[in-house]
This record gives structure tokens, C-alpha cells and sequence, in this order.
């Protein structure tokens, strides 16, 4: 128990991941909650990555929680572009009620 | 990202004037602007109007250039007129205070800027300005100096040395140092120019007058207008600006008070050397050669004033103040009406502050020279 | 021993913090994702992960977070309708734990054959990750840069709403203005 | 052994800042022409400290009362923090990481963040106002700001604040970068609160910073954290930007005095010139501040980034 190995991050990542996912269902009604826990889930993806590249002595995983970083922020930029445009429309960014998004 | 925030959301604010005073203002903003602002007056009403109609005339003291016009009007009434010592030493008090009002403007514009140091500067010489008050009345801020048919007393002696030696030589340099930091200063210029706007057309519909009706262009100054005491026998021009934004409002002001120390120089060289303050045989007693039992007779004994209405205005410096009185010819007023200059300012803000933005409230409303407690009287 | 002992603080430290973000209201979830995000950055210090490790903090802690935390301020979000649905929670729950249970068992099974002690790569981390950043995946960088000028293009397009009555001003109209507007006239006998 | 040396951090930075305000209300009266209270003003911030401990602390009454207390406490440690990558002398400072650059800029950014919690977690209408209007206008010169501290790094070569001193022995910063000091310097500015660029304290509303719901312990740190910012700022402006605690001139002058007294002076020259811009300029209006730090700014530095960046290449290999 005293070193820490590759498994205690891998371990820890697997717990933030699934807590993310749960919470995608938990808060199914409300957006924003799912957006907290798509990025609870990222998080716990570049720790996977970041743990691997550190114990195997290889950058590669590190350039890619880079990329992860990159892509998290863009996708939750927009996302709450577009939640504020739509609560001005709507009044509201209740999940169930944004049917009008489908094409 | 803000707009979507406090969209429509009701900020409800204390809003300081620039003498102190305080009105309510409820904003209702989308993010930065101002889409709808409701003055809410009353905070420092005492009654003013029903005060002076339940004590005798001598009993109104207000501030010097307001208490002109009811001093004006009771004259009317009484059909007396000062001496000319008398009347020169009222133009020149008013002036004074002239002086010292714009100067609070000024510095309050700059406040509402963001730099707080004219403020203090500005200070210093309205302290001057109130010993000068003090030694001419008896006191500071309230100088009780004007009566019905002259002032309370002659300028005590050096006096007005005093005044144009300081004139000459701080205060006008106080002005040029104040346009040298403020005027030309481009911050300045980006937070008064083009900000509240009154066209001249608006301006006279709300029904401005003083200073703020001369920023937009209209060339109008009850002292040339319908002169009253000795106002006609002074030489002096009346400033006019050409936008009517906070930036024409805070020039006409500054050459104003360069005016005013112009038409204080003439005073001084035209006063006549006579030391009586006379007053109308109504209400004179024996010995007019005294000045001093004259006056204290005048405060123990009312008087009473014949049966009769009038109204008297005069140029306050924020604007036209009235006086309308009715007399049913006992020693107190029968009604008596105020018509303040800034209350007519103030039902301009909604429409001026519509569309701004928040932080330009403050200098909007200190540049409008509206003040909360004339305001409510 | 030191090493495990922040390990485990930070590890629980995050785990409460996750399954906060997931149980409470607007604005506290947020405040437990930041606090999330900083104790994963700790864990990346200690992983020797420097550059990471500040960039979450800058990224997400700084201007991430910030973003998010306006979003349920400026919103009103009414939150009567959280954590009414039993049945939900109880799915939710159930997910999350057969996700977990899967990836732990993937764990138990493979044989840790990768795992070696060198925890500290490089001497200088950033030096490092900028050299690999710069040459081998010099192309993706550039294309990631590509996704957040798209991104940002985006953001503004839709953002940008107009027909409010605004007064705009002209800054060089602003300054231009001299102060000798001022004209000082007589009042004509005819104008009395 | 380092819970002694963080104690003399804090303790000098008590100090430090406590003379600032001092010193602060000294100039700020003698450029206004106020009257000093007796003994030199000495009593007046103790009175000051005393009646703000002896306040009563109001709480919002709302959910957020816990985040309310904790929060001033946790701002005031993200800027004392900072402090802890700061080398005030050769090896004198309290952990000199690889990343020193990268983590002042990460705490700069929490910083920013937990003013928005404060606003929140006030609990009222205009702290909520004030808190956005101040990281509006942080975040409008955060990134030109970063983007002048990537100008000193890619010169340097390194992200260690002691090896970016030791590489301006030949030349400051501030004169090859002189825009990017510049540009820095503003952000300090609004970083510190400091006139043209900040709130007014003009009784207006919207200047109602995030901090208007605090009282008594609550404020004593969020005021405490301002000055610390001060000094923070100006040590941060002077690491990367003035050469540190290296003499002007190699001259054999200049070396006799303490390395420790040339950071302390560079120090108190941006604080003053801090404390001089609170009095002498109005304020920019909020708008026209943050449509400055993107649309001049952020262009302006993107541009000197890559004009350093290439002359650095240039001269390091010789060729185009």
C-alpha cells in the first residue's frame, strides 16, 4: 500500500470516470449538471493518460491529455454559447424540453 | 455573456447628488445599459414651502441664492427696492455662491469620472469662498446676509479687498490649473463627451434653464433677461455651448465662474461708497442712519405685507428659481410655491440615462447639477 | 511514504469532490469540479507532469471554471427539478457502479506488466513536452489550434445579438473635441 | 525548516504590506492636500485595524454562508502563494520549481476565479455586479498579459523566475520588450485596482467591487489580499521585466549595495508609481477598458510574440 503504482491512478480514474457517467443520468434533466460531468469524465481520461505516460517513461500521453484539454475546452465553450442563446429564446435550457434542436 | 445575466434585472440604487443629497433611483439594466431608470424623490423633503407659510417672512432662511427669489418677491409685495449698496452687495454674495456651486459641480463631474482629486482642491476654495460668507452674514453655509429691502449688513471693512485679491490671484489660477488637468484630459474627454446629450429642443421641452439650457445652445440667462437688482448696470456675457453633452455642460460651468469673477471685479470698481441700508418707508423706522438697530429692529418686530400675489425668479446657479407668493396681507405667507431648478432637471433623467451605461450615471447626474435636496424641497 | 500519503489525501480529496459535483446544486457542483481539477493537477505534480498540471489550473480552474460558474449565476436556473426522479438516480447509480466494477476488474486481470518505478521522466517536463509537442506532433497542434480559432469564431457568431438602444461613441470623435465650443455671446435687446 | 521560512514570508509580507498602507495614505494626503491626523497618521490604520476587527460580521443568509467565510481566506493564500515562486535575491526564495512562470500565471487565474465565488457567495445583486464587472475586465488583459510573460520566457529560455533574472544581466526586459512591459504594466494596474484602469470609488453602483457584502475579519483579508497584490504585482513586473535584484550597471558602486535593497527599490518604484495613478487620473469607463485589452492588446502582443519568437530563432541559428 505504501508505493503507489500505475493501478492506484488507473484505480482512482476509473472512479472519477464512472462518477461522471453516473452523473450524465443522475442530472439527465438538467444540462448544465451533464456538462459538469462530461468534464468530470475528461478529467479522469487525461489522469488515465497522464499516468501511463509517466510510469512507461513515454511524452506521448501527455501530448495527448493536451489535446483532451484542447478539445474539452472548445466543446464546452460552445456548448454554453449555446445554451445561454437558448435559454434567451426559450426561457428555459431544461434537457427534455430542447426537442426543437432535432433537425 | 453579461446581457443574458441580469437581463431586465432591477438594480436598486442610492444615488448620491452632488452636494450630498440623496435620491432613489431604480435601474432596470440589460448587462452594461441602461434600459430604463425611475428617480424616486423624497428622501430629504421637509416641507420647506409649508415651513415658510406657517412662520413669519423673516423667519425663511435657505441658502443664499435661493432665498433671492422669495427675498425678491416679498419686495415686489412690499413694493420696495434696496438701496444700491445693498442690491451691489446681494450680486456679489450671489455671485460668491455662484461661484462656489459650479465649483461643487465641476469637481463632482470629475468624481463621477473617476478622479477624486479635483474634489479635494475644490474643497479648499469653497472653504475660502465660505469665510468670505461667514464674514459678510454670520455664518458658513446658510449665510443669512439678505433681508427684505437690503442685506443684514455692510461688507465688514477690507472685505472686498480681500475678495478681489484672492480672486485675481488663486482663483483664477485654481481655474486654469483645473483646465489644464481636466479639460484637455483625454479620459476626461472620453467619459463627458457625447454622454447624455440634451438636444436644445428637449432641453426646452423638459424645461431646463440655468447652465444646462445654455450647453445645448439656447442663449438664455434670466440676469439678461429680465435683470433684477443691479444686473443690468453689469457688463458681462453669457457662455453657450453648442452639444449639450456632460462635457458642454462642465465648459459653460467653468466659463461661467470666469463670468462671474468678471461681474465681482465690476462690483467692486462700481459700488457706491454708502454705508446706509435703506429701506422703503413701509417698513423703515425712525433711525436709517444706523444700520445695526435698523436691522435688529427688522427682526424683532414682523411686518406685515399687503394682500397680493407675485412670482420672482432669479438665475440660481443650477437654473431658474421661483418664488410664487400669495399674501392675504398678514405677517406670514398665504401660500408660497418653489419652483426649483432641479426638479425640472431631474424629470429629464429617464430619457438622458436610457441607453447609457451604468458607470455614466454618476457623471450625468452631477453634470446636470441636480441636487436631492432642492429636489425635494 | 510521503509520496503515498498525498497521493491517498489528494485521491479522496478528488473522489469527494466528484461525487459532489454529481449530488449537489448549480453552483456547488461547479465549486467541486474546480476543486476536483486542483486536486488532479496535484496528482499530476506528482506524477511529474509539471506543464500539465499548471495548464489545468490555467485552463480550467482559471478560465474554465469561470465560464461555468457564470453560467448557472446569469441563468436563474430554477432547481426544483433536480434529484426528484428516484428511479433516475437509482439507474444512474447502478451504471456508474457496473462501469467502475468493469474497469477495476479489467485492472485486476491484466497483469501489470508495463509497470516500472520511473516516475520522473525527464529533469525539465516542459522542455520535454514542447520538444515532442513541436516535432512529432507538430500538425496535430497546429490542428488543435484550427479547433479552438473555430471554436471561438463560433462562440462569437452566436453571441453577437443586436437591436438593443445603445449609445455608442466614438472614442476619436471623443477626443477630438476642444474645449473653445464655448462661445460667449450678448444677450441682444431683441432676444429679451 | 520550511514552516519557518514561510512564516518570514508571511511576516515580512505583513510588514510590507502594513507600510504600504501606510505609505499609501501618506502620499494619497499630501498629493490632496489632507490633513494628517496626529502622530504623523501613525495611529490612524491602527484605529483603522481595530475598528474593522471589533465589526460585527454580517453572514447572507442564503445557503452560502460556509463559502462566504472560507472564501476571503482562500483568495488572500492564491496571492500569498504566488509569493512562495518569487526570488527576492539569489537562492533567496521559497521554492524555486522549474515552472515558476507557469505557476504564478495558474494562481493569477484561480485568483480570478475566486472573485466570481465571492461575488456569489455574498449573496446579493451587486457584489454579483462588481465581481463580474472586475473579472471581465481581468480576463479582457489576462491573455495579452500572459502572452508579455511568453515575450520574457521565449528570450530567456526558461521558465525558472531566478534564471530569467540571471538572464538580464546584460539587458532588462524592459528595454528590448519595452511594448510588453507596457503592456504588463496595465495589467498590474488592473490586477492592483488602480486608476485609469479600474471601479470607481465614486459611490457609483456598478463600482460596487465583489467585496461591498464583507465586514470585519472577512474584509480584513480581502483588503489585506489587495495590498499583497500590490506588492505582488510590482515584484512580478520586476523579475521579469526589471532585472530583479541586479544592479543597473556593473559598476563597482552599485555592486556594494545588497542585491536584496536593488529588488526592494525597483519594488517601491512601481508601487508608487501605482499609488500616484489612484490619484491622478479619472477612470477609464468599463466598456471602452475591455474593448482596449482585446481589440489593441491582445492583436498587438500576438504579433510581438511572434516577432520575438523569430528574432530569437534568428539569432540563435543564424539563418532564416
Amino acid at each position: 500500500m505504501l508505493s503507489i503504482g500505475l493501478n492506484h491512478y488507473l484505480l482512482l480514474s476509473a472512479f472519477l470516470f464512472a462518477t461522471g457517467a453516473c452523473g450524465v443520468f443522475i442530472n439527465h434533466k438538467n444540462i448544465t449538471a451533464m456538462l459538469l460531468s462530461v468534464e468530470l469524465m475528461l478529467v479522469s481520461v487525461s489522469l488515465n493518460l497522464v499516468a501511463f505516460s509517466c510510469f512507461h517513461n513515454d511524452l506521448t500521453g501527455q501530448v495527448f491529455a493536451v489535446f483532451i484539454l484542447v478539445a474539452a475546452v472548445a466543446e464546452a465553450v460552445v456548448g454554453i454559447a449555446v445554451f445561454i442563446i437558448y435559454f434567451l429564446n426559450h426561457k428555459s435550457i431544461e434537457a427534455e424540453n430542447m426537442s426543437g434542436l432535432k433537425g | 455573456m453579461v446581457r443574458a445575466v441580469l437581463k431586465n434585472s432591477t438594480l436598486n440604487t442610492m444615488q448620491q447628488t452632488a452636494g450630498g443629497g440623496f435620491f432613489r433611483l431604480v435601474l432596470e439594466v440589460d448587462g452594461e445599459n441602461i434600459l430604463k431608470a425611475t428617480p424616486h424623490i423624497g428622501f430629504s423633503h421637509f416641507g420647506i414651502e409649508k415651513l415658510i407659510e406657517n412662520k413669519s417672512y423673516i423667519n425663511a432662511v435657505s441658502l443664499l441664492n435661493q432665498e433671492y427669489a422669495l427675498v425678491l418677491a416679498i419686495e415686489k409685495l412690499l413694493k420696495i427696492k434696496p438701496s444700491k449698496r445693498a442690491a451691489y452687495i446681494r450680486v456679489l454674495l450671489a455671485e460668491l455662491s455662484r461661484i462656489m456651486s459650479h465649483l461643487q459641480t465641476v469637481v463632482s463631474i470629475a468624481e463621477g469620472a473617476g478622479n477624486s482629486t479635483p474634489s479635494y482642491y475644490g474643497a479648499a476654495v469653497q472653504e475660502k469662498i465660505m469665510e468670505f460668507l461667514e464674514l459678510a452674514g454670520g455664518s458658513r453655509l446658510h449665510a443669512n446676509c439678505l433681508r427684505v429691502g437690503g442685506v443684514y449688513n455692510d461688507l465688514s471693512y477690507g472685505l472686498m479687498e480681500d475678495i478681489v485679491k484672492w480672486l485675481k490671484k488663486d482663483f483664477l489660477c485654481f481655474l486654469d490649473n483645473i483646465d489644464e488637468k481636466l479639460t484637455e484630459d483625454r479620459i476626461f474627454k472620453q467619459r463627458t463627451v457625447g454622454i447624455g446629450t440634451v438636444s436644445s429642443e428637449n432641453a426646452i421641452e423638459w424645461g431646463f434653464s440655468g447652465a444646462n439650457l445654455r450647453a445645448s445652445g439656447s442663449l438664455w440667462d434670466l440676469r439678461k433677461a429680465q435683470p433684477y437688482d443691479v444686473y443690468d448696470e453689469l457688463d458681462f456675457e453669457i457662455p453657450i455651448g453648442k452639444y449639450g453633452d456632460c462635457y458642454s455642460r462642465y465648459l459653460v460651468r467653468m466659463a461661467e465662474m470666469r463670468q462671474s469673477v468678471n461681474i465681482i471685479l465690476q462690483i467692486i470698481e462700481k459700488i457706491p461708497e454708502d454705508f446706509m441700508i435703506i429701506l422703503d418707508d413701509t417698513v423703515a423706522t425712525d433711525n436709517e442712519k444706523t444700520v445695526l438697530s435698523h436691522s435688529s429692529k427688522n427682526i424683532d418686530e414682523d411686518y406685515n405685507v399687503p394682500a397680493g400675489q407675485c412670482y420672482e425668479s432669479t438665475e440660481a446657479p443650477s437654473g431658474e428659481f421661483g418664488a410664487y407668493l400669495v399674501s392675504d396681507g398678514s405677517n406670514r405667507a398665504y401660500r408660497c410655491k418653489i419652483r426649483t431648478p432641479s426638479f425640472a432637471h431631474l424629470q429629464a433623467v429617464p430619457h438622458v440615462l436610457k441607453g447609457n451605461k451604468i458607470e455614466d450615471i454618476n457623471t450625468i447626474i452631477s453634470s446636470l447639477g441636480i441636487e436631492a435636496g432642492e429636489v425635494d424641497r | 511514504m510521503n509520496e503515498a500519503l498525498v497521493f491517498y489525501v489528494l485521491a479522496t480529496f478528488s473522489i469527494i469532490s466528484a461525487v459532489m459535483v454529481v449530488f449537489s446544486c448549480a453552483v456547488n457542483s461547479v465549486l467541486f469540479l474546480i476543486m476536483v481539477f486542483i486536486s488532479v493537477s496535484g496528482l499530476f505534480l506528482l506524477l511529474g507532469a509539471e506543464f500539465l498540471a499548471m495548464m489545468l489550473l490555467i485552463i480550467y480552474a482559471g478560465a474554465f471554471a469561470v465560464l461555468l460558474l457564470m453560467l448557472p449565476l446569469m441563468l436563474n436556473i430554477k432547481e426544483t427539478y433536480q434529484h426528484t426522479a428516484v428511479k433516475c438516480s437509482a439507474f444512474g447509480v447502478t451504471v456508474g457502479l457496473l462501469l467502475f466494477s468493469c474497469l477495476a476488474f479489467v485492472l485486476k486481470v491484466k497483469p501489470q506488466r508495463l509497470e516500472n518505478d520511473v516516475s520522473l521522466a525527464v529533469a525539465n517536463n516542459v522542455k520535454a513536452l514542447g520538444e515532442v509537442l513541436y516535432t512529432d506532433y507538430a500538425y496535430l497542434f497546429q490542428l488543435c489550434g484550427m479547433v479552438l480559432f473555430v471554436a471561438i469564431v463560433g462562440v462569437i457568431m452566436l453571441m453577437i445579438r443586436n437591436g438593443m438602444e445603445i449609445k455608442e461613441h466614438k472614442i476619436a470623435g471623443q477626443i477630438i473635441r476642444s474645449a473653445d465650443e464655448i462661445e460667449l455671446k450678448q444677450l441682444t435687446d431683441g432676444e429679451k | 525548516m520550511i514552516i519557518s521560512e514561510i512564516i518570514i514570508l508571511l511576516s515580512a509580507l505583513f510588514a510590507a504590506s502594513v507600510l504600504l498602507i501606510y505609505v499609501e495614505r501618506k502620499l494619497i494626503a499630501a498629493v490632496r492636500l489632507k490633513k494628517i491626523a496626529r502622530v504623523y497618521g501613525l495611529m490612524q490604520p491602527i484605529a483603522d485595524a481595530f475598528k474593522l476587527f471589533f465589526n460585527e460580521t454580517i453572514l447572507p443568509r442564503g445557503k452560502t454562508q460556509v463559502a462566504f467565510m472560507l472564501l476571503p481566506v482562500l483568495f488572500f493564500t492564491s496571492i500569498v502563494a504566488c509569493w512562495a515562486v518569487i526570488p527576492v535575491d539569489e537562492g533567496v526564495v521559497l521554492a524555486d520549481i522549474n515552472a515558476g512562470a507557469l505557476f504564478l500565471v495558474a494562481m493569477f487565474f484561480l485568483s480570478i476565479c475566486l472573485i466570481v465565488v465571492i461575488g456569489w457567495a455574498s449573496d446579493s445583486k451587486y457584489a454579483m455586479f462588481g465581481a463580474l464587472h472586475s473579472v471581465a475586465m481581468m480576463v479582457a488583459y489576462e491573455l495579452s498579459a500572459m502572452l508579455a510573460i511568453v515575450c520574457v520566457l521565449i528570450s530567456s529560455g526558461s521558465m525558472r523566475l531566478s534564471d530569467i533574472v540571471n538572464a538580464q544581466a546584460e539587458m532588462w526586459y524592459c528595454l528590448p520588450h519595452f511594448p510588453m512591459f507596457v503592456v504588463f504594466f496595465i495589467y498590474a494596474l488592473v490586477r492592483t485596482n488602480c486608476p485609469p484602469f479600474r471601479m470607481s470609488e465614486s459611490g457609483n453602483i456598478s463600482d460596487g467591487e465583489y467585496s461591498i457584502e464583507y465586514t470585519s475579519v472577512g474584509y480584513i483579508f480581502i483588503a489585506f489580499a489587495r495590498y499583497v497584490n500590490m506588492l505582488l504585482m510590482s515584484a512580478v513586473i520586476t523579475v521579469f521585466f526589471l532585472g530583479g535584484w541586479l544592479p543597473p550597471f556593473e559598476v563597482e558602486l552599485f555592486l556594494l549595495i545588497p542585491s536584496v535593497i536593488w529588488f526592494g527599490l525597483k519594488m517601491s518604484l512601481c508601487l508608487l508609481i501605482f499609488i500616484f495613478t489612484k490619484t491622478a487620473f479619472p477612470i477609464y469607463r468599463y466598456d471602452n477598458l475591455v474593448q482596449f485589452g482585446w481589440k489593441m492588446f491582445l492583436p498587438f502582443s500576438l504579433v510581438w510574440v511572434i516577432a520575438a519568437a523569430g528574432y530569437t530563432l534568428v539569432s540563435a541559428t543564424g539563418k532564416f
